[in-house]
C-alpha cells in the first residue's frame, strides 16, 4: 500500500502525542497531582493510529477506559484532554468525566464508556442512523480482548452484520483484561475466527506495526463505506503498563512484559520511516520536539484551568 | 394498609370496572374521538413519524406482528421495515443502538417487550444512556423514548417474568425521565412529548389499560413532562397515585363522594422527574395523604410521594401518610394467588376511611 | 448408530406423549379453560426427545418459555405437569409457575425460565459444580435460534468452553422468534457455525429425525462426560403453531406452514420404525392408546386439584 | 434536607475523620484482633471455604490480583485456581452461573467488580435468582452470596460508573436479601450468615470502609441476617442509616452528644428483607426520626425507613421525619462537585437538630 509522506508524518505524529501524553499523565499521577484512574495506551499506539488515520472527522468511534490513545489517534486536543484528567471546566467533559470518560465530540467521538464493551451497541446505532440517512460515515468502536468476551460484544456484532451497518469493530487484543490472560478465559487464540459466527469479514494484525493496521483499517472501511457491512478486525498487542497506573502486576513476568516492551511500535516505525522509507530523521525529530512543546503548553492550560464552579453541579443531568 | 392485610380472596383487583368516564379530559365533539389507549400511543407514534423523519420505531417484533400487544400494528405497512425495524434479541443492544442512534441526531422509540426484561439492559438504559450526557459535560444529548409494557392483574397470570412494576429502577437513576401514563388523553400526548423530548425518556405502559377507552384530540398536542396531573379535585384527602392505580383511585373517590368524602386524586403521570409542588400543594389543602403503587411495597415508588408530602406539607398533615401497594412477592400463576398479589379499589377505599378517620 | 428396540419405542411413547399433551393443553387454551399462555412444542417433538434419550436421570435440562416438550422428553410426570398448566397446588410448581416456568426438578431440571436464553448460564454453572465435584454429569441448555442472538448465549458458549465444561448446548432452530425469521437477524444461515468462535465443535442435525437428533447428543454427551468439553448441537426444524396457541401468524404463509407440517417427525418415525426398522404396528398403536389414557388421566388429575390456597400466599419467596 | 441544600464547598464528606472506638462491638482482649472491613471479609470467606467445601469463589481478577480491592487477596494461594476462580468479564453469566451451581448444591460467592456493572446482570439477580424457587413452587433453592463493592466519596474521583449506591434495586426485589455492613465486626458475621443463608444474597460492600479498622473476634460468629442493629442507645432522636452513613451518624451522634442531644442510631446492616420492628421500636422510643442514605435522594432506600417509622410509630412522632441522601446527579469526576454530591457528617447533623427543633 502506497501511503504519502504527509500521512507517514501524521501517523508518526500522533504516535508520538500519544506516547508523551500517556507518560506525562502517569508521571502526574504517580505524583499524586491526578485524581482517579489512569489506563496508558502505551504500546499500543500504533492500533489507534492505523485506525484514526483510515478514518474521516465525521466518521466516529467509541471509546473505552482506555481511551487517551483513541481519542488522540482521532485528533484530540491535548490541552482540554490534560485538563480533563485534572478535573478542570476547561476540559473535554467539563471535568465532569475524567480519564475514563474522556471524549472529544469535536473530533468525532461516541463517548468514552468505562463498562468494558458499552461502546459497541452505540457504534451500532450510530451506524444505523447513517445507513439509514444513507450518510457516507463509519463507526467505529474500540474493545478490547477481555471485551469481546461480554454478551454486549456478540449482540453488536450480531446486528451490525444482519443489517450490513457500516462499522468496524477494533478489538485490540493486549492480551490481558487486568490480570486475566485471554487465553484463560477463551478456548481460542485466534480471535478474529469468531467473525464467522456473524458471516463478516474477520482480520488480525500486526498491532505494533501501524502500516498493517493502518492497511486493514483501510480495506475494512472501505468495505464497510461500499455497503457491505462490517469487519471484525484485530490488532494483536501488548499492555506494557500495569492496567492501571500504580497496579502492581503479580500476574505477570517481568521478562514478558521487557520482551513486548522491545517491540515498540513508534521506534519501530522510526526507524521503518527512517530506513525503508527514507523519510529524514530531522523531520522525525522535529515532530518530537513540537509534541513536547505541546505536552508542556498542555499541562499549563490543564493547570490554569479552574475546577467547575460547585453553583453548577446540577448542569448537564438533563438536556 | 398493605394488599397483604386485605381478604386475598377478593376479586376487585381483577375486575377493572372502571368507566371511560371516571376521567373526562377533553369534552366529546368535533376533532375528538374516542379511542383506546394503545390507539392513543399508536397514534402518537404515527403522527410523530409523519412529522418528523428523525423518528423510528425498533425492537422485536413490532414490524407485521404489531408487538406483544398490538401496539405498532399496521405502521410497519405505512412506514416500512427501515422505520419500524424488527431486531434481534438483544435488549442491552437494542438500548444502546438507540443511544448511539440518537447521539448522531435520530429520535428512536426503542422497545422492549415486557418491563420484565429490561434487567438485561439496565447497563445501557441507567449506566450508559442516563449518564453520557453528564459525564461529557453536555457534548451531547440522548433524545430516545423507551417503551415498555408493565403491571398485571385481571387474572391474565403470566406469572413472574411477564408482570413486574420497575419503575423504580429507572426512577432511582438521575438522567432519566420516567412516563406512566394513565388515559389515552395522557398517553397520546405524553407519548409526543417524550418523542420531542432532548433526554432518554422511559415509558411505561401500563398492560392492563391498553383497552381502556377514553376521548382524545385529533392531531398535534403534547403535555408537559415533568408534572403531576390533579385527575379529581377533592377538599378531605389526596390520592397521589399512577398508572392502572389511578383508576382504583378515582373509584375509590367515586364510591366515598356518597359517603361525603371529598377525594382529590394527584396522577403522577411523569414519575420522574418528580413534580413535588403539585404533590405537595394538595397535600397541603387536603393534609391527609395515600398513597398507591402497584409495584411491591418494600422500597417502592410510593414512598417517594409520601416523602415528597412531609417535606412539603408537614405542618399541614392531620393524619399519617397510609400507603397502599402490592405484595412483595414474585408475581403467582394462580389466580387463587394473583388475585392478592396487588392493590385493589377497595385496598385505596379502606386506606382513605383510615386517613379519614371514618370505620370502615 | 445401533439402537435397542426398548429404546426406540421409549423415543416413540415420548413423542407422542408430548403431541398429545400439547394438542389437549392447545384445546383447553382455546376453550379458556387455561389462563396465561401455551407455547406448543408440536413439530420439534424429534428434538426434546433425540437430546434427552442421550440423557440420564442425573443429567440435568434447562427449559425456556416452550418447555412443555423438554420435561415431557426427560420424563416429567403429564399429571402434574397438566395440574401446573391449570395453576393447580398438585402441579409440578404449586401453581406458583404455569406453562412458561413448569419444571420437573425430580427428573433432572434447573428450571424454566421465560427471560430467553436466561438458561444458559445456569447450565454452565451446573455443569461448573459437576466438573469441580468430579461428578459425571451433563446439563443441557435448550435454546432457539433467535436465543442465540442473546449476550447471554455467547458469555455462556466462552464461559463453557474456556472451562471444558460438561455442557450440550442444543439450538433449537426452528426458524422463527416470534414473527421474526431468524434469517432476517442474523447473516449466517448455519448456526453451527458459531461454534468455530469458541473453539468447540458445531454440530448441525436434521431436527425432524429423531434418531439423527439422538445420534448427535450421544456424540455430544460423550464428549463432555469424557472432559473435552462443550458442543454446540443445532436442531433444524420448525416452529408449525402460532408463537403461542392463538398468535395470528401474520408474519408467514400458510403453505409454508404446510410444508413443514407434512414433514411430522412422529409420522416419520412411525413409518421408519415400521418400515426400516420392523416395529410390529401393534406395539405402537398400544404406545398411543396408553398415552391417549394417560392424558385423560393427567386431564382428570389436574382438574382435580385445587388452586393454592391464599393463606400460602407467602410460601417458597425465601428458603 | 438533602445534599443539594448544604454548601457545596463542605469537604466533610471527603474527609473521614472517624475513628474505630466510634463503635465498639465487642471488647479488647484473646481471640480478639483489630483487622480492617476488608481483612474481616476475607477472613469470613476464609473460614467458611476451609469449613464448607460446597464454597468458592468466582469473579473477574479474584485470583492472583486479588480483586479490584484485593478483598481476595491470598485466597488464591491458599485454595488454588479451582476454588478462587477467575472468569472471562460475562456479568450476566457469572451470577447466572452461580445461579445454577447453587441450584445443584454448592454455596458460590461471586463477585462483581463494581456494583455499577450490576447493570449488565440485573436480568440472573432478580428475574431469575430471586424468582425461581417461588417459580417452580419451591422444588429448589439458590444459596449464593453476590458481593459487589459500592458507594463514593473522600475525593476518590472514580465518576459516574464506579462510584453508585444501588441498594434499592435489589431492595425492592422480593426473594433477595440485600446486606450493606458497616463495620468489620459485621462484616465478617455478616458474611458467614449469608454464606449459610439458603437465598441469594446480595452482600454489598462500601469502598470507603475497606481500610477502616474494628475489633473482630477470632473464629466463628454469625450475625442474623434480617436484624437492624442499634449501633448507639440514645432517647432523642433515632437516627436510621446503613454503610458508610452510619460512621456519618456516630460521629454526628458524638457531636450533638456535647449538646445534650441524645441521638439513637439503628444501623440497617441488612437491608432486605428489612426489619421493621427495630426501626419502629426505636422510633416510639425517641419520637424523631431522621434516615440518611449514599444513594441519590429521589426513589431512594431511606424513603423505606422514613415509612416503616410513620407505619409503626406515628402516633408518638413529635416531629416530621427528615431525610438525607445524595445528589440527584451523574457522581462527577472533579472533587469539587464531587465533594457536594454525597451527604456529610455536617448534613446528619443539621438534619438532628431541625427534628429536635434546635437552631443550627
Ligand atoms: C462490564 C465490566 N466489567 C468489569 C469492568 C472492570 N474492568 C475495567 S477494564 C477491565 C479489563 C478490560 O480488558 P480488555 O477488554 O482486554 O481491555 P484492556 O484493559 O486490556 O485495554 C475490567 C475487567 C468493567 N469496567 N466493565
Ligand atoms: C430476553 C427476552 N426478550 C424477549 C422475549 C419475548 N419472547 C418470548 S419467546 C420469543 C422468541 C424466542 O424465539 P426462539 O429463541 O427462536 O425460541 P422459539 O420461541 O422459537 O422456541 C420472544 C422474543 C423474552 N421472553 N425474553
Ligand atoms: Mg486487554
Ligand atoms: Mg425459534
Amino acid at each position: 500500500m502506497e501511503v504519502a509522506l504527509q500521512t507517514l508524518l501524521e501517523m508518526y505524529r500522533r504516535m508520538v502525542r500519544i506516547r508523551q501524553f500517556e507518560l506525562a499523565a502517569t508521571n502526574l499521577f504517580k505524583r499524586g497531582q491526578l485524581k482517579g484512574t489512569v489506563h496508558t495506551y502505551i504500546g499500543m499506539e500504533a492500533s489507534g493510529v492505523g485506525v484514526c488515520m483510515a478514518l474521516r472527522t465525521e466518521d466516529l468511534i467509541a471509546g473505552t477506559h482506555r481511551s487517551h490513545g483513541h481519542n488522540i489517534a482521532k485528533g484530540a486536543d491535548l490541552a482540554r484532554m490534560m485538563a480533563e484528567l485534572m478535573g478542570k471546566e476547561t476540559g473535554y467533559c467539563k471535568g465532569r468525566g475524567g480519564s475514563m470518560h474522556i471524549a472529544a465530540f469535536e473530533t468525532g467521538s461516541l463517548g468514552a464508556l468505562a463498562v468494558v464493551a458499552s461502546g459497541i451497541p452505540l457504534a451500532v446505532g450510530a451506524a444505523l442512523a447513517f445507513q439509514m440517512r444513507r450518510e457516507d460515515r463509519v463507526a467505529v468502536p474500540f474493545t478490547g480482548d477481555a471485551g469481546s468476551n461480554t454478551g454486549n460484544w456478540h449482540e453488536g456484532l450480531n446486528m451490525a452484520a444482519a443489517w450490513k451497518l457500516p462499522v468496524v469493530f477494533v478489538l485490540e487484543n493486549n492480551q490481558y483484561g487486568v490480570s486475566t490472560r485471554i487465553d484463560d478465559v477463551t478456548r481460542i487464540h485466534d480471535l478474529s475466527l469468531r467473525a464467522a459466527g456473524y458471516g463478516i469479514p474477520g482480520v488480525r494484525v500486526d498491532g505494533f506495526d501501524v502500516l498493517a493496521v493502518y492497511e486493514a483499517a483501510t480495506t475494512a472501511v472501505a468495505r464497510a463505506r461500499a455497503g457491505d457491512g462490517p469487519t471484525l478486525l484485530v490488532t494483536e498487542s501488548y499492555r506494557v503498563d500495569g492496567h492501571y497506573a500504580g497496579e502492581p502486576e503479580v500476574y505477570r513476568d517481568r521478562a514478558e512484559v521487557a520482551e513486548y516492551r522491545a517491540k515498540d511500535p513508534i521506534a519501530r516505525f522510526r526507524s521503518r520511516l527512517i530506513g525503508e522509507l527514507a523519510v529524514d530523521i530531522l523531520a522525525l525529530d522535529a515532530i518530537e520536539a513540537e509534541v513536547a512543546a505541546a505536552i508542556e503548553a498542555a499541562l499549563a492550560f490543564a493547570r490554569e484551568g479552574s475546577e467547575p464552579d460547585p453553583a453548577t453541579a446540577l448542569d448537564y443531568i438533563y438536556a | 394498609m398493605t394488599a397483604q392485610a386485605r381478604d386475598a380472596t377478593s376479586l376487585t383487583s381483577a375486575v377493572p370496572v372502571m368507566s371511560p368516564d371516571l376521567i373526562r379530559q377533553v369534552d366529546p365533539g368535533d376533532g375528538v374521538r374516542e379511542m383506546s389507549y394503545q390507539e392513543a400511543i399508536r397514534e402518537a407514534l404515527r403522527e410523530e413519524m409523519i412529522g418528523d423523519p428523525r423518528v423510528f420505531l425498533m425492537g422485536e417484533d413490532i414490524g407485521k406482528h404489531g408487538g406483544a400487544f398490538g401496539v405498532t400494528r399496521t405502521l410497519f405497512d405505512q412506514f416500512g421495515g427501515e422505520r419500524v425495524r424488527n431486531t434481534p434479541i438483544s435488549e442491552n443492544t437494542i438500548v444502546g443502538a438507540a443511544t448511539g442512534a440518537a447521539l448522531v441526531g435520530m429520535r428512536p422509540v426503542a422497545e422492549i417487550m415486557f418491563v420484565d426484561f429490561s434487567g438485561l439492559a439496565m447497563d445501557q438504559i441507567a449506566t450508559q444512556a442516563a449518564k453520557i450526557r453528564f459525564m461529557t459535560g453536555g457534548q451531547c444529548s440522548v433524545p430516545w423514548v423507551l417503551r415498555m409494557p408493565q403491571g398485571g392483574g385481571a387474572g391474565k397470570s403470566t406469572a413472574a417474568q411477564h408482570s413486574q412494576s420497575l419503575e423504580v429502577w429507572f426512577a432511582s437513576i438521575p438522567g432519566l425521565k420516567v412516563v406512566l401514563p394513565s388515559t389515552p388523553y395522557d398517553a397520546k400526548g405524553l407519548m409526543k412529548a417524550a418523542i420531542r423530548d432532548d433526554n432518554p425518556v422511559v415509558f411505561l405502559e401500563h398492560k392492563l389499560l391498553y383497552a381502556f377507552k377514553g376521548l382524545v384530540p385529533d392531531g398535534d398536542y403534547e403535555l408537559p413532562l415533568s408534572r403531576c396531573d390533579v385527575k379529581r379535585v377533592g377538599d378531605d384527602v389526596t390520592v397521589v397515585a399512577s398508572g392502572y392505580m389511578v383508576w382504583h383511585a378515582m373509584l375509590a373517590a367515586r364510591i366515598l363522594e356518597a359517603e361525603g368524602i371529598s377525594v382529590e386524586v394527584v396522577d403522577v403521570r411523569t414519575v420522574s422527574p418528580l413534580d413535588e409542588e403539585t404533590i405537595g400543594a394538595s397535600a397541603r389543602k387536603t393534609g391527609r395523604v395515600v398513597v398507591v403503587a402497584e409495584a411491591c411495597r418494600s422500597y417502592g415508588p410510593a414512598n417517594e410521594w409520601a416523602m415528597v408530602a412531609i417535606e412539603r406539607a408537614h405542618d399541614r398533615l392531620r393524619a399519617p401518610i397510609v400507603r397502599v401497594a402490592g405484595r412483595d412477592s414474585p408475581i403467582p400463576f394462580a389466580n387463587s394467588l394473583e388475585n392478592g398479589v396487588w392493590p385493589s379499589t377497595e385496598d385505596v377505599v379502606a386506606a382513605i376511611r383510615q386517613v379519614v378517620g371514618s370505620p370502615a
